[in-house]
């Protein structure tokens, strides 16, 4: 799950204030995909009939196959877009012109 | 993650950049938890006043979706560590 | 709607900014906690059909009741929430790891 | 929500961070606003000029939106005075 | 696109706060309705079939009367907010209270 | 969006926000479009491998996804300099 290299370990004693905000970005990175995942996984697995508060055997079977298979397709598309990332930051790029 | 070549002073900065971040994630999970049991199990606006099953309904939502998100949160663990390789030695 | 005790009032002159943090938490929370509830009353109470631009007596009498429920339900799991809290929070710990 | 144990600078700091919070709050309501009336009125893509009947459809809806998060507000402020309980003497 | 005035130049020389946060506001503004518009012409113009991964002929047309189209929509409820927008603001503003 | 009457220390300051806010749009779009993509083409849990029918459709969905946005954020430059009117001589 990581599209960022790390940065070189050039600064020594204080902070390194551009290696914060990639590590805040990858962060904010894992943190929204595990609310994506959470919010998924709910919509395929959890029969929203709640006539009990346990997760069944079947259900729990279906969240660790379905966080598996979110895992798959986040690398799948990472793959793919590593190779297309330039042109897509491109694109968003000209939303702005200063 | 692993921020093990951050100096010292860099990962004080991150332990608290990611106390806050979990706090906030922790209101969001709140507030979507209420939501989505609200959107579930409530449809009949007759009257104000919960009912008994449309409250049992919640008790029982918001039980699963505890549960729910503590095993993503395992197997998302698990799989990003995974992804992550074996720590150095 | 208040998950958080006030801190103690320690500090005095200056700006504690502990206290601070958890207030703004707290605003961050109700405004959530607004425009969610905002958007479920929407789609529970107003029909997508906009013949006119006023609600009429049903939708009106519908958004007070569905936020009193909304507000109901928020209880009900802020409750359950004080209990399983720790749980939960140790739950979204596992994410990360320093 | 209640401030009063802040202090006048706490209260001026918070304050500012209220103000910038409701101008973002607006915004997102002014597009969540657009958004909702566009996918709920515009379903013909055979032109790219809104009909008519889609402007009519827009107008209504966005009139009933403000009207709808007006009304949740006043319904939301009353409850969570309530919530907060009486305000001490 | 845009609801604000821009300030006076009043400051020289150093950075004027409140002319960078009304900035960063309309950038925030301009970047939300960007994303909602990726979202909604999705929705509207793509078959969720995916038998290949070029967008054909009809869904290329339809993409760009979709944005044009939002962009109206836009524009006309922009109209309608900056007049009855002291009202909504006040809505917003009765949410807290200091 | 104008920021010529800003001054140079405005400018330089407002390059770095875009480019902080750039970075997050691109992976707010990356994490949409893995969501996106597994809620439409994901929909057998008897496996937790993707099937080749599966990634074929995560594929093609991710390409379409991109082209999609590009053409949006084309379409979207186009109007919004529009609205902004005529670049001043």
């Amino acid at each position: 799950m990581s599209l960022f290299g790390r940065g070189s370990p050039t600064s020594s004693g204080g902070v390194n204030h551009e290696r914060i905000e990639m590590a805040v970005n990858e962060i904010d990175m894992v943190s929204d995909v595990f609310n994506r995942i959470v919010s998924s996984c709910h919509s395929k697995c959890i029969s929203p009939r709640y006539a009990e508060g346990d997760l069944n055997k079947g259900e729990s079977v279906c969240i660790d196959r379905c966080v598996a298979k979110f895992f798959e397709v986040n690398k799948k598309v990472g793959e793919k877009m590593q190779s297309a990332g330039a042109n897509a930051q491109a694109t968003g790029a000209s939303t702005f012109s200063l | 993650m692993d921020f093990s070549q951050f100096n010292s002073a860099e990962q004080a900065h991150m332990t608290k950049i990611i106390e806050k971040k979990q706090m906030q994630d922790f209101l969001r999970l709140y507030s979507g938890l209420v939501e989505r049991c609200f959107n579930t199990c409530c449809n009949d606006f007759t009257s104000k006043a919960l009912s008994s099953k449309e409250e049992q309904c919640v008790l029982n939502c918001s039980d699963k979706f505890l549960k729910h998100s503590e095993r993503v949160g395992q197997r998302f663990a698990e799989l990003n560590a995974e992804a992550m390789g074996p720590p150095k030695p």
